[in-house]
């Protein structure tokens, strides 16, 4: 393999993980607010087809992409106001909508099986693409990737740099402080859910437009549950979730390759890959495991082994707060 | 419940008796078909779908009942015994299955009803005797079809590296891929005049006839992952589209790379000006004989292997398998693929001549010999030259 | 919030129900079915005729035993997503026996639920582990060791399992008569595997009601740190209850192999898992409406198959059914909590107005 | 940046707040509520777990602040010599009550008196210390994410009540912890009845060797909401056969009822009871031999007539040779019910003391921080 073709798989990889690393910024903003959206895998698959179909019938790809985040929106906003004001438990409602929305995605979507439809053109970004070696993996992509990589900017910048963003992370780390500091907590959780869904329903739309153009039953079924890992694996962070999905997506283009240079091993062996490491990234970034290895560090390395390793969730992600 | 139960029975022998006087025309006349993908899915299952109609515009007052995306990872509570037992009692007296995956099934399913005819598609029960007496198979001889995919990406491709998109490994898939070699090696070696050992041609299996995400790899990903490689002209061979639409996409962007579905003719639609043109089953007029033979109660037992209708590849309402041109083959290249299709209908070249070796170096075909239908049906590896797993 | 609960509470469980059936009626007006149609066929094909019942009881057994295995996981606290998983390795070792274990007609069949059941229980165990000793949260370990388990049958039948013919990719060779349960009246039902399943249903409501064990899963599932002080060694019954369910959804697997199926096939389970974990979040983890949420849903999935051949419609139309109907009992089951909502909603805005 | 150097604080504003010492997390507060404009600071014991050189730091940009910016300063605490040395005047509050107040400096005598009132005339106290040492600590040292309990020894014998007094935060609940097995050890050996335990310390084997923890958030850490009484009783009693004798365990909960004088019934949801109900009736669960017993709190928010019954109770526990270490805020009830006080201070077992020859005067000055 020579390096043009190398640079033409990390361009495939970009593009693949695009869509991941939209719905894992989503996800992050969400449960950084505190509030945990489990229902990702079925809105994704309903937000794809609302995507595709909105932009099939309207021909306008732009919104293909509201529709699809307004189907993400609304799932998340289901999700809050059941723990938000039914106070009921968010893993089960995420979870039921994660089933719901598969087979609504199935009926709905079962006669717009397979059609040709409206795909996001390719577009280079002058100046940028001509940079070596990262221009093309970076900037000979479309619209989607731009997208992508600007919003882990973004919402890095915005959750760590800004005031909203110190009482969105505040609202999910310590309600009941962030409340008696006059932060409407609720209020805030809401926005950010709906927020985050929105992106997942971009990220929906953003396979059925761009990475797997058009729509089938189960089209995306699968991603959504890697991208809450993902988020684990990220630490909360945008930054190392965004390097998470692309990590993700190299190793499946690596099992691909591997697949044609060991046709001896099991073909099953190489689709094992993602799942195992799954595990194996989790137990990873467990503090059951990464405490003692953290604490026997020096402690120079300590910090920046953390930030690597070490991924504490929002305090109060899933728990409800009073506040009357 | 039981009561009605019998009710239930008494009705259906009433269709059945119905069905019976009816004679003919087919008036009364009800088959069914069991789709393993979605009916609408641009490929294999879609082009069964399409037989199933062309029977019933064809066979005056026949009525069609489908059952698609009937697989376990989709329907855990559907089982193909479970859907016939559904479609025997709304009155069907024929029923296709059109996958290999039912094979087993409609072998059981057909000793339990006697009465009706089942006809499994690409299965080989009806040959090898394991099936009962009202089961007959039913399969289209794609193999020069893919010959000719083959051969036209061999005339296309600028950097010698084709790629397959493979679904699963058996005699069947192991047979049309090879095909598609053999085509490809013939036409690169006869027509552009190179060295057909420099033709490289890779095989990736996702693992099942269409994408179960999770389960299988994902045919976006495996199509893409040639084309970065170098590959430039990927063929299809599993149930959907995924190769055309990633090829599509990349022209798009101004790659030169080039696509060849499989299964259904309309499959080019995805991506017309990257389509070299689509190797196609055609299963409307077999499925008409069939339904005919049974409404007549002339039906016999028989295993079916139907070739194309060398005259007119595109006669649909004679060839059981097709090849239609695409708007993404270069004049040149249509040229030499007509010469290629006239040698192949005239029996001047064939596509299993010997010698044929398998990927193992083991020798399968003699020099001067031609594969026997039984060779060709169970192929039990690639030939030797091609790149990919073979079991 | 007067002491005797008034029409409306009431009536209150009902609404739910009602609601969903009104959301699918929407859908299906708006797909261009006559409702009527559509839930006459979904009737009939749930109990229209006597095989049709058997087909209901027989999916019902695993997704019964699933279920019941649930209920122990969910009374401490865990989240046992990898269930699916769990009834697919029960398969594939119920299957090892078949295919690779002679035994006299008495004891082959023994062997191969009890091999089901060591099969899902190591599954679940091992999902178990991933939580205690690392720290794994168990969605994600056990969606992990699904899909490995999904993928493991598939290296099994393409590779060492694959039919003597070869090729295929649906499954196994069918197993030998005398590997299979007995089945009932020409159907796919074992009377055998739903005597297990009641009994299995009775048991474990008698280990959550009567037990000591199940008492202390209680504890663990409501407060496990007074349970630790109390003396609860929370691994030890965190990883016996997650044995157990493993047990039984593997069990469950085992009869999907030896009476649904003959063979062991891809996708074996195809999800039967996470409807089970829909029926016991339906039941509200309530140990008397399982059964029947249970047998609710599978009438219900059964129903969808005739809905398809009848009207053409998708057959998920079952799936959103049932689907909507968990999503509003969860938001809106809970009379009091709704009530409370409602009325601080009404206090909000009749303040807005007199300030305003 | 700019407020931290002016107030000269050191506090690296990339550091994350979990890997800063208590004192720079006060100096990061502080600095937090004057960059949002505060003019009145309120500080509840901002001195909690710093170190002395900390302290100094935070009381000069205190001083600052009051005497150049004009800010109004009011601070809480329980360290008389904090007081005097920061404050211009105290208003001293005993139980919820406004007991007077002093301009500083004054002797410090005075503020003792009015904090800690009298101590009533103490009923008779057997004395039922036996010989025998039931747990020997060796230089026993813990560790706490925010402090460390510097070496502690001591000795408790069956039958003594050891009172463990200081300001909550002090070390006395990590030592606690520590004897029940719930913190590990970070130094020092444990021996409990003379057998080494220094190794394998858990709770489980605290249990197993007679060791009984009653944690100061009975529904947090104690009883389980959502159980019955009866649900309790069948808890803790040892599991025989494998199915619960509900029968049996109901009347246990309902002798235990009547025993322990609980108002509830044995279908009643924990939840529901009283705070005291809830403390007699985890008294009532705890195993009849006991060799020590560890009690955070145990009469914290309970009524006079609770308190006294539950002190009847282990009294009764005390003459059979159970030994009894447990944590109050409480001064008059650590001086009026131990055989022995241990005061505690800033991380650190200031003194020993026998309750005999002690009173509240003296045990206010160790517990402000007075060695």
């Amino acid at each position: 393999m020579d390096s043009t073709q190398l640079i033409a798989i990390l361009g495939s990889i970009v593009l693949q993980a695009a869509p991941l690393i939209i719905a894992v910024c989503g996800e992050t903003i969400s449960e950084r607010a505190g509030v945990i959206n489990l229902s990702m895998d079925g809105s994704l698959l309903l937000s794809a087809l609302a995507g595709f179909v909105a932009a099939l019938l309207t021909g306008s790809l732009l919104l293909g992409f509201l529709a699809a985040a307004a189907v993400g929106a609304l799932f998340a906003a289901i999700v809050a106001f059941g723990s938000l004001h039914l106070r009921q438990n968010q893993v089960a409602i995420g979870f039921v909508l994660a089933m719901l929305g598969d087979s609504l995605s199935a009926f709905l979507g079962q006669s717009y099986t397979r059609l040709p439809g409206p795909s996001v053109p390719s577009w280079h970004i002058p100046l940028l693409k001509d940079i070596p070696v990262l221009g093309p993996i970076f900037f000979r992509q479309d619209a989607v990737v731009y997208f992508a990589l600007l919003l882990v900017l973004v919402t890095w910048w915005f959750l760590f740099r800004t005031r909203a963003g110190l009482e969105l992370r505040s609202a999910g780390e310590r309600p009941e402080a962030a409340f008696s500091r006059g932060v409407a907590v609720r209020k805030l959780r809401y926005l950010y859910a709906i927020l985050g869904g929105a992106l997942v329903g971009m990220a929906g739309a953003a396979y059925s437009l761009s990475v797997k153009i058009g729509w089938a039953e189960g089209h995306t079924r699968g991603m959504g549950w890697i991208a809450l890992a993902i988020v684990i694996f990220g630490g909360w962070s945008p930054v190392r979730g965004a390097i998470g999905a692309l990590l993700f997506g190299a190793t499946k283009a690596l099992a691909t390759l591997l697949q044609r240079s060991f046709p001896q091993v099991a073909l099953v062996a190489f689709n094992a890959i993602p799942w195992l490491l799954m595990i194996v990234v989790l137990l990873l970034v467990s503090g059951k495991l990464a405490a003692p290895l953290l604490a026997r560090a020096p402690a120079a390395l300590r910090r920046p082994l953390r930030s690597l390793l070490q991924a504490a969730p929002p305090a109060a992600l899933g728990q409800p707060l009073d506040e009357s | 419940m039981h009561k009605k139960g019998i009710l239930f029975v008494a009705l259906v022998a009433l269709l059945l008796a119905a069905c019976g006087s009816g004679g003919a025309s087919g008036e009364g006349f009800t088959f069914g078909m069991i789709l393993v993908g979605p009916q609408n899915d641009h490929g294999w299952s879609q082009a069964h779908y399409e037989g199933g109609q062309y029977v019933v515009e064809h066979l005056p007052g026949a009525e069609m009942i489908v059952f698609d995306l009937l697989n376990p990872a989709d329907k855990p509570e559907a089982t193909l015994e479970g859907v016939v037992d559904e479609m025997v009692a709304q009155g069907a007296t024929l029923i296709f299955t059109t996958s290999d995956e039912f094979e087993e099934d409609t072998t059981t399913v057909a000793a339990k009803y006697p009465d009706v005819t089942f006809v499994n598609i690409s299965g080989d029960d009806a040959l090898t005797g394991e099936g009962p007496a009202n089961l007959s198979n039913v399969m289209g001889r794609m193999e020069e079809m893919k010959a000719i995919a083959g051969c036209a990406a061999a005339l296309t491709t600028q950097t010698g590296q084709l790629g397959y998109v493979g679904p699963l490994i058996n005699h069947e898939t192991l047979r049309l891929t090879a095909s598609a070699y053999l085509g490809a090696r013939h036409c690169y070696e006869t027509y552009r005049g190179e060295d057909p050992d420099d033709l490289e041609f890779t095989v990736s299996w996702i693992g099942f006839w269409f994408n179960i995400p999770g389960v299988t790899s994902d045919p976006t990903e495996v199509t893409s992952s040639f084309l970065d490689t170098g590959v430039d002209v990927v063929l299809s061979g599993i149930d959907t589209t995924e190769a055309i639409n990633v090829a599509g996409q990349r022209a798009a962007a101004d790659h030169a790379v080039w696509a060849v579905p499989y299964d259904y003719l309309g499959a080019c639609e995805n991506a017309p000006s990257i389509c070299l043109g689509v190797p196609f089953f055609n299963w409307g007029p077999d499925y008409l004989a069939v339904a005919t033979a049974v409404a007549e109660g002339r039906w016999s037992q028989s295993w079916l292997w139907n070739g194309p209708n060398w005259d007119d590849l595109s006669d649909l309402s004679s060839t059981s398998v097709g090849w239609l041109n695409g708007p993404g083959l270069s004049a040149e290249a249509a040229a030499n693929l007509a010469d290629y299709i006239s040698k192949l209908a005239s029996g001047e070249v064939a596509v299993w001549a010997g010698p044929i070796n398998l990927q193992d170096g083991s020798a399968y075909i003699a020099a001067g010999a031609v594969g026997s239908d039984e060779q060709i049906w169970y192929l039990p590896q690639l030939v030797e030259g091609m790149q990919g797993p073979s079991q | 919030m007067s002491a005797k609960p008034s029409f409306l509470q009431r009536i209150w469980p009902l609404l739910p129900g009602l609601a969903a059936l009104l959301i699918t009626t929407l859908l299906l007006v708006v797909m261009g079915t006559d409702p009527i149609d559509a839930y006459l066929a979904m009737w009939q094909g749930a109990f229209g005729s006597s095989a049709r019942i058997y087909s209901v009881l027989a999916f019902l057994v695993p997704l019964l035993l699933a279920a019941s295995g649930l209920l122990l996981t969910f009374k401490a606290g865990l989240w046992n997503i990898g269930i699916e998983g769990q009834i697919i390795m029960g398969a594939i070792a119920a299957s090892w026996v078949a295919l690779r274990v002679q035994l006299p007609a008495g004891l082959q069949i023994p062997l191969e639920l009890l091999a089901a059941m060591a099969g899902g229980a190591v599954w679940a165990l091992l999902a178990g582990v991933l939580k205690t000793r690392g720290g794994v949260h168990e969605i994600f370990g056990g969606l992990a060791l699904n899909n490995l388990a999904i993928l493991f049958t598939n290296y099994l039948i393409a590779g060492p399992w694959q039919p003597p013919e070869g090729g295929s990719f649906r499954g196994t060779q069918p197993f030998g008569a005398h590997a299979l349960l007995p089945l009932f009246d020409n159907s796919r039902l074992s009377l055998l595997s739903l005597a297990l399943a009641v009994l299995a249903f009775a048991g474990v409501a008698l280990l959550l009601t009567n037990s000591h064990w199940g008492l202390r899963l209680k504890a663990l599932g409501q407060n496990a740190r007074s349970a630790f002080l109390l003396g609860v060694s929370s691994q030890r019954e965190l990883l016996l209850a997650m044995a157990l369910c493993g047990a039984l959804a593997g069990l469950g697997g085992g009869v999907r192999v030896l009476s649904w199926f003959d063979s062991l096939r891809q996708s074996i389970s195809g999800g039967i898992g996470y409807l089970a974990l829909m029926v016991v979040l339906l039941a509200g983890f309530r140990l008397v409406l399982t059964p029947l949420v249970a047998f609710f849903f599978s009438a219900v999935l059964n129903g969808s198959i005739t809905l398809q051949l009848r009207t053409q419609l998708h057959s998920a139309l079952g799936d959103i059914l049932t689907g909507v109907l968990v999503l509003l009992v969860l938001l809106f089951g809970n009379y009091t909590r709704v009530q409370r909502v409602v009325l601080r909603a009404a206090q909000a805005a009749r303040r807005r107005l007199s300030d305003g | 940046m700019q407020l931290a150097q002016r107030y000269g604080f050191e506090v690296d504003p990339h550091e994350r707040i979990d890997d800063l010492s208590m004192g720079e997390r006060q100096q990061l507060e502080l600095l937090r509520l004057l960059a949002g404009g505060a003019h009145v600071l309120i500080l509840d014991e901002p001195t909690t777990g710093i170190s002395a050189e900390q302290k100094e730091l935070l009381f000069d940009s205190m001083r600052t602040l009051a005497r150049e910016e004009g800010k109004t300063l009011i601070l809480v605490s329980h360290k008389l010599d904090e007081v005097q040395e920061l404050c211009d005047y105290a208003y001293v509050l005993r139980k919820g009550r406004h007991v007077g107040g002093r301009s500083l400096p004054c002797p410090n005598p005075e503020l003792v008196a009015l904090m800690f009132e009298q101590l009533p005339p103490r009923p008779a106290r057997r004395n039922t210390t036996q010989t025998e040492t039931v747990l020997e600590l060796q230089a026993v040292s813990v560790r706490s994410t925010r402090l460390e309990l510097e070496p502690v020894s001591l000795q408790v014998q069956a039958g003594q009540v050891l009172g463990l007094a200081g300001l909550e935060g002090s070390g006395q609940e990590l030592l606690l912890r520590a004897c029940a097995g719930l913190l590990p050890l970070a130094a020092g050996r444990l021996q409990l009845n003379g057998t080494s335990a220094q190794l394998h310390w858990d709770y489980p084997t605290a249990r197993r060797h007679g060791v009984a923890y009653l944690a100061a958030g009975r529904l947090e850490e104690g009883l389980v909401a959502g159980l019955t009484l009866t649900e309790h009783m069948a808890l803790v009693n040892k599991a025989h056969g494998l199915l619960v004798d509900w029968a049996h365990s109901r009347q246990q909960a309902a002798e235990h009822i009547t025993t322990y004088q609980v108002v509830g019934q044995p279908e009643s949801y924990i939840e529901n009871l009283s705070g005291g109900n809830q403390q007699r009736f985890l008294f009532a669960m705890l195993p009849k031999d006991l060799t020590l017993i560890l009690m955070e709190h145990p009469t914290r928010g309970l009524d006079i007539r609770s308190t006294d019954w539950i002190w009847e109770q282990l009294d009764a526990r005390r003459s059979t040779g159970t030994a009894i270490i447990f944590i109050s805020a409480d001064l008059d009830e650590v001086a009026a019910r131990s055989d022995q006080i241990a005061v505690f201070s800033g991380g650190r077992l200031v003194r020993t003391v026998a309750a005999a020859q002690t009173d509240a005067d003296e045990l206010g000055h160790l517990i402000g921080g007075a060695a």
